[in-house]
């Protein structure tokens, strides 16, 4: 079977010369890793008291660890190669950082794929998306092109932020994807914000707003669910909990755990493992429908974790986490294994099977990275293009006393 | 013509525009109930309900954010902020998300919002409630900026604002909300454009030039030059970007001396910025170095007499047109 | 028995006529009345499952309506004495305000004075208490001179804050009574901060932080309280929680009660009737051993209610509450009432004697308030003088080409 | 003299101070276990102990508002922000808590805090990591903002900023945290005064005047313009506010043309505020306008290319000097 460990030594190539990203870390942190191993811990409601209503403890569910949750075999064999594709994806996207393709901060989901594919997979195309700047993963599962997803991340023409954004501000309004945000907790307002819109038209959509577990410290998220709550918005708030932001592990800055957050605004919480992408479906397939009838926002913490570094120029072990730990998630935590291995014992699939999705996946990677690598750069007239909707008859918008290209001079 | 307040003028702009397009909604502290603090959306809520003038909770990152997302899908909010002195705890959203947001997307989330509500003193409010906070808006691409000093511009600006597709931050002036003004009549789509400056007065000796409240501050000053045989020409820049760089030009080729009066403070303040671009573009007309008018380089004292002596005034107008005037 | 109602008409007198104060508010608002009649309602804690442990039950205590606490008699009368001078101190403020030698806004205690005086007067004259804009009675329930507290609402040069502040911002850090701040829940984290200082500096002192209701909806509460729990900070976050904010009922803005607030940050929480002062302060009493102790952070949720309008130009009732509501509770829940009454009950204390207080109150407020009149205008050299604590040997730091007037200039 | 890089001229800042002064703490997001971000505060935990190298939450607003309330109670904390593109949730508390609350006191809270950080951009980080955040620092009295350049300024102005009574916000560059430059050895004590600016190079005719990591830019240029005959003067500013105006205007009346380069926006920036002072203060020496040099008035691309055509450039600093030479 292939393997889906990326090595260590690939992770740590590194950027460009002039990389702004941060130095290696010395090594003093020990840590136990995070408890989660044990299967689906879904269901772990919060809150208390006075408000046991708001607890979301429907959505409890004990399926047995080789539990196949009742999806039929191409439901399986879809989520499969998506993860597949994912992991395969991002490795390219390692490969162009380490040739100097990609710039700037890129993270990886390497790992977490079960996330993006548990959780949007069971929205609809017009159920919105809104994440942090982790999100190359969630793009995909959302629909978006892989081409033109890679293209972004080589900042051309071609990508889906026509290389404004780069690889923290994937976009695509078309998928519903709405971005990639990089101030840490700011999409859990606009995330918010898009919620109040479908309350307002009486539409039916659904928002999944993720986050990472370090941004349930800032205050942002507590005003937006305060006020999903008060005004009953179509949002899930999704915490990507993969236990660390960048070197700090959750327990050093929170003395609760994260499924415990939102009780205070009485959003109801629940708890999923990320890395088991059934489990995390079937979780959210129900939150969802929950929601799309009426039911108030929720509050989900996912389960799971990062095999690489913070960003690609990070190494993926340090003062924060042991290589140990890290190789024993690899070993036990696999989404991609995890899924893989039970289709095995249910004699869904056979090693070969899994071999060629692999195959296809690097195909299809490498066909990404070819595309992007094909685009050309953006041209100059779109320096200016798209700093304002609107271009007023009237008055001065830009400073800078220089000439302005327009459309056509590149 | 007919006679209304400022705050008035606010309020028939946002009716109109509610009734004129179902994608506009209000939403901030107090504005649906208590009719705003200011009372700038009387009656709004009981005219169009309250799921359209929405009453938040005290989280201005929160509700400036989630106007910023409701935008970004469609919908034209506008954002009261009570005083933009409370904004600074918004402004990341209105930087790092409204301003930026269409670029990093490679245009595909224009950001329709207004963020509307007072800038600058009032009386005696002290440190943290009398702050202009032109500068924090006006600096960052992406952003539009206006500041209306009549009831007639209070409510074409807003309209302007509103139909604009782009983040616009509309700066009113607590001490102007019971000032009186002629506003066309109700059956008028009175649209005042952003970009343009409006000549309040004509003089050939000096230019006062200003924006927001100081432009009725700027106008008693040149009564009282007019007494003394100096006319000004006193230029209402009224949107601060766009920026009428034509009607400043114009102004300064006229007079060749100017003067500039803001409520803010001057470092980095609009003035600043008016400046350079004066000594840039009319170097040759300049017959003095322009001055600016702004309140102490110092937070709002409290103490009446200390408030007073810290903003600008009639008589520091007087002095810099003088000393532009050589006299 | 003195009468402690402020008749109403003297509450709208109003400020100065270019008053930047709201207009008065059209009357639609019918919510019932916050529902604290009962006495005492302590220690009912919040949070639950994970963290029981965080909960307070220890503060529970349950004592009939007309228990006085097991104080003595010099005690009891100390604190009818304190609480009927702060109700006559505002009543001289709104004095001051309707004839113009206090100007700006204005927030006036009258009704919650129960809470200043139960939760203060435990603390030690070292430990610090930090507020909001509403904070006359803090001010001088921390021992503040009340002629220097009434000489900075009138602007002049004797006030706490040397006229630089005004109502919203009393300073004295020699009473360690670290201000009087605008921004509504700023002063969380500034509060956190002084604890923070505790912690470091190895002292045992506490920190009481006061915000109001609506405070809870900001985001700096939850990045404040984290950090308490985090760090185990000496620290008291205490809402005085008189069920509006301005004109808005606490119950429009969130779906859960205050208490239930800081469940999420693992802060224990707890609940008093802030209208009782006994039972606050014996609440207080205890939490402030268990934080001075190490106990960490704490939470309190204390209920109480304005009898006038959100600042001095404001009506006390409006569209958001009803005249009949603010009667009601001026007749049953009048703090000073309320210990009056029980001590009478004890046989502690006569009619006579509450107006022998109410006398001494009124003759010290108006000494108050003669004292603030007599002071003079700041001096222009004060202009400048406070903006830096340190003018720097090089280079300009202020740019308004202004002449600065120097001390003895005026 | 020794050479050490800007990272560890900062460290070593730091390091010195806490050991001189007990009431010297660190507080910032990775600051402790992982040396800071960018490694500025390399070994500094591992001395002083995390009570006093202290990891905190991703909550800035807090974290800033903490400091500012130990320094109340006499601390001097030394605020890292992991660059200054996340202060802005943190705004508040600097301007509305650090900046005036001395003076609502009456004088009673002086607030002895440093702010540092990154400032600008590095390398296609795109919009909402890309600013440059001088003008929001600056804008407000009450607060100091400096800019260190090289090594020895960033040790010198830390150590300056770490002693001086009020807030200083330090902004430093993500790009020259690896910079080596020469720096006094540890056995001096090496301070640089706030409010002194650097003249970097001598030249009798035209001053480019700069600041922050746009200085070796300016220097760049210079030595470009010398093989073509032409002699710049390159002042390092190194302090905004205070502000060395004498500095300022010393190089205007020699060369009486100047070029202002930053690396922020135009409208209201820090060069729009040093054209109004030498304008106004140094009139009849311009033979030219003054002209900016600053980065395109828009949110910063993530493209190579585009990054590139939106950062200021040598070339635009030549092209500058030529017109105020009227070449
Ligand atoms: C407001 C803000 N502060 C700091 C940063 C720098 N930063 C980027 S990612 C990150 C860690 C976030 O961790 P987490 O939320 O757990 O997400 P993860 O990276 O694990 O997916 C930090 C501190 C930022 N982008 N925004
Ligand atoms: C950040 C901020 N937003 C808005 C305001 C305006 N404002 C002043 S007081 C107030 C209501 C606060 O209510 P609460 O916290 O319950 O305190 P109370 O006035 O009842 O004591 C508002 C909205 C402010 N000062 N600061
Ligand atoms: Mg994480
Ligand atoms: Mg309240």
């Amino acid at each position: 079977m292939a393997d889906f460990d990326t090595p260590q030594s690939r992770a740590e190539a590194g950027g460009p010369s002039m990389d702004p990203a941060p130095e290696g870390h010395p090594t003093r942190d020990s840590h136990p890793p995070p408890g989660f191993e044990a299967e689906t811990t879904n269901g772990a409601g919060t809150s208390s008291g006075p408000h046991l209503a708001a607890v979301d403890r429907g959505a409890t569910r004990t399926e047995p660890a080789d539990s196949l949750y009742g999806f039929e075999e191409t439901a399986l064999r879809r989520m499969l190669e998506n993860m597949i594709f994912y992991r395969r994806f991002e490795e390219k996207a390692e490969e162009g950082y380490a040739i100097g393709k990609i710039g700037g901060f890129c993270h990886l989901h390497i790992g977490q794929e079960g996330v993006a594919e548990g959780c949007i997979a069971p929205l609809r195309a017009e159920d919105y998306v809104i994440t942090a700047y982790r999100e190359h993963t969630q793009a995909l599962a959302k629909g978006m092109d892989p081409g033109a997803v890679m293209a972004e991340l080589y900042g051309r023409e071609g990508g889906v932020s026509a290389g404004n954004g780069g690889s923290m501000h994937l976009f695509s309004v078309a998928h519903r994807f709405m971005g990639g945000h990089g101030i840490v907790g700011g999409q859990t307002a606009l995330g918010t914000g898009i919620a109040f819109a479908s309350k307002y038209r009486g539409d039916d959509l659904v928002t999944l707003c993720f986050m990472g577990d370090a941004a349930v410290n800032q205050g942002a998220l507590y005003e937006s669910m305060n006020m999903a709550a008060i005004w009953e918005l179509p949002i899930i708030f999704v915490v990507e909990n993969n236990d660390y932001g960048m070197g700090t592990k959750f327990d050093r800055v929170s003395r609760t755990q994260i499924v415990e957050r939102s009780a205070g605004m009485g959003v109801p919480a629940s708890q999923v493992n990320g890395q088991d992408v059934l489990a995390t479906y079937r979780h959210f397939e129900s939150l969802i429908a929950d929601v799309r009838a009426g039911g108030g926002p929720k509050f989900v913490d996912v389960l799971c974790y990062r095999f690489k570094g913070h960003s690609i120029a990070d190494p993926s072990t340090g003062v924060y986490r042991t290589k140990e730990e890290v190789e024993g998630k690899m070993e036990t935590a696999d989404p991609i294994r995890l899924l893989a291995d039970r289709m095995k014992a249910a004699g869904l699939i056979t090693d070969e099977d899994v071999d060629g999705l692999d195959a296809k996946a690097k195909k299809a990677a490498e066909a990404a990275a070819d595309y992007a690598d094909a685009q050309p750069l953006p041209g100059a007239e779109q320096l200016y293009a798209n700093v304002y909707a609107e271009i007023n008859e009237h008055g001065r918008l830009f400073f800078d006393g220089r000439e302005r290209p327009v459309e056509g001079e590149g | 013509m007919r006679q209304i307040t400022y705050r008035d003028a606010l309020a028939e702009a946002m009716e109109e525009e509610m009734a004129r397009d179902e994608s506009v909604f209000l939403l901030g502290e107090e504005v649906a109930r208590y009719d705003g603090a200011y009372k700038a959306t009387k009656g709004l809520s009981q005219k169009f309900g309250e799921s359209r003038v929405v009453d938040s909770p005290i989280s201005e990152l929160g509700f400036a954010g989630l106007g910023v997302g409701a935008a970004m899908v469609g919908l034209r909010p506008v954002i009261e902020f009570m005083t933009f002195n409370f904004s600074f705890l918004a402004l990341d959203q209105v930087i790092n998300s409204a301003a930026k947001m269409l670029y990093m997307s490679g245009g595909q989330t224009p950001i329709p919002i207004v963020f509307r509500g007072p800038t600058g003193a009032a009386l005696q409010l002290s440190a943290q409630h009398s702050q202009a906070c032109e500068t924090y808006y006006v600096h960052a691409p992406g952003i539009k900026l206006v500041t209306p000093a009549t009831p007639a511009d209070a409510k074409g600006l807003l309209k302007a604002a509103i139909r604009d597709d782009d983040p616009v931050a509309v700066m009113e002036g607590e001490l102007l909300y019971n000032f009186k003004g002629e506003v066309p009549e109700l059956d008028v789509d009175h649209v005042v454009p952003l970009g343009v400056a409006d000549l309040k007065r004509e003089g050939s000796d000096v230019s006062i030039i200003t924006h927001g409240k100081m432009v009725h501050m700027a106008l008693q000053a040149a009564g009282k030059l007019e007494k003394e045989g100096i006319e000004a020409d006193v230029l209402d820049l009224r949107s601060l970007r766009p920026l009428d760089v034509d009607a400043i030009l114009a102004t300064v080729a006229k007079t060749n001396r100017v003067v500039y009066v803001e409520e803010g403070w001057p470092y980095a303040g609009i003035g600043a910025q008016v400046v350079a671009i004066i000594q840039e573009e009319a170097f040759d007309h300049l017959d003095a170095p322009v001055l600016r008018v702004t309140q102490a380089d110092i937070p709002m004292p409290y103490a009446k007499n200390l408030e007073q002596m810290a903003k600008p005034s009639v008589t520091h107008v007087i002095e810099a047109v003088n000393k532009v005037l050589y006299r």
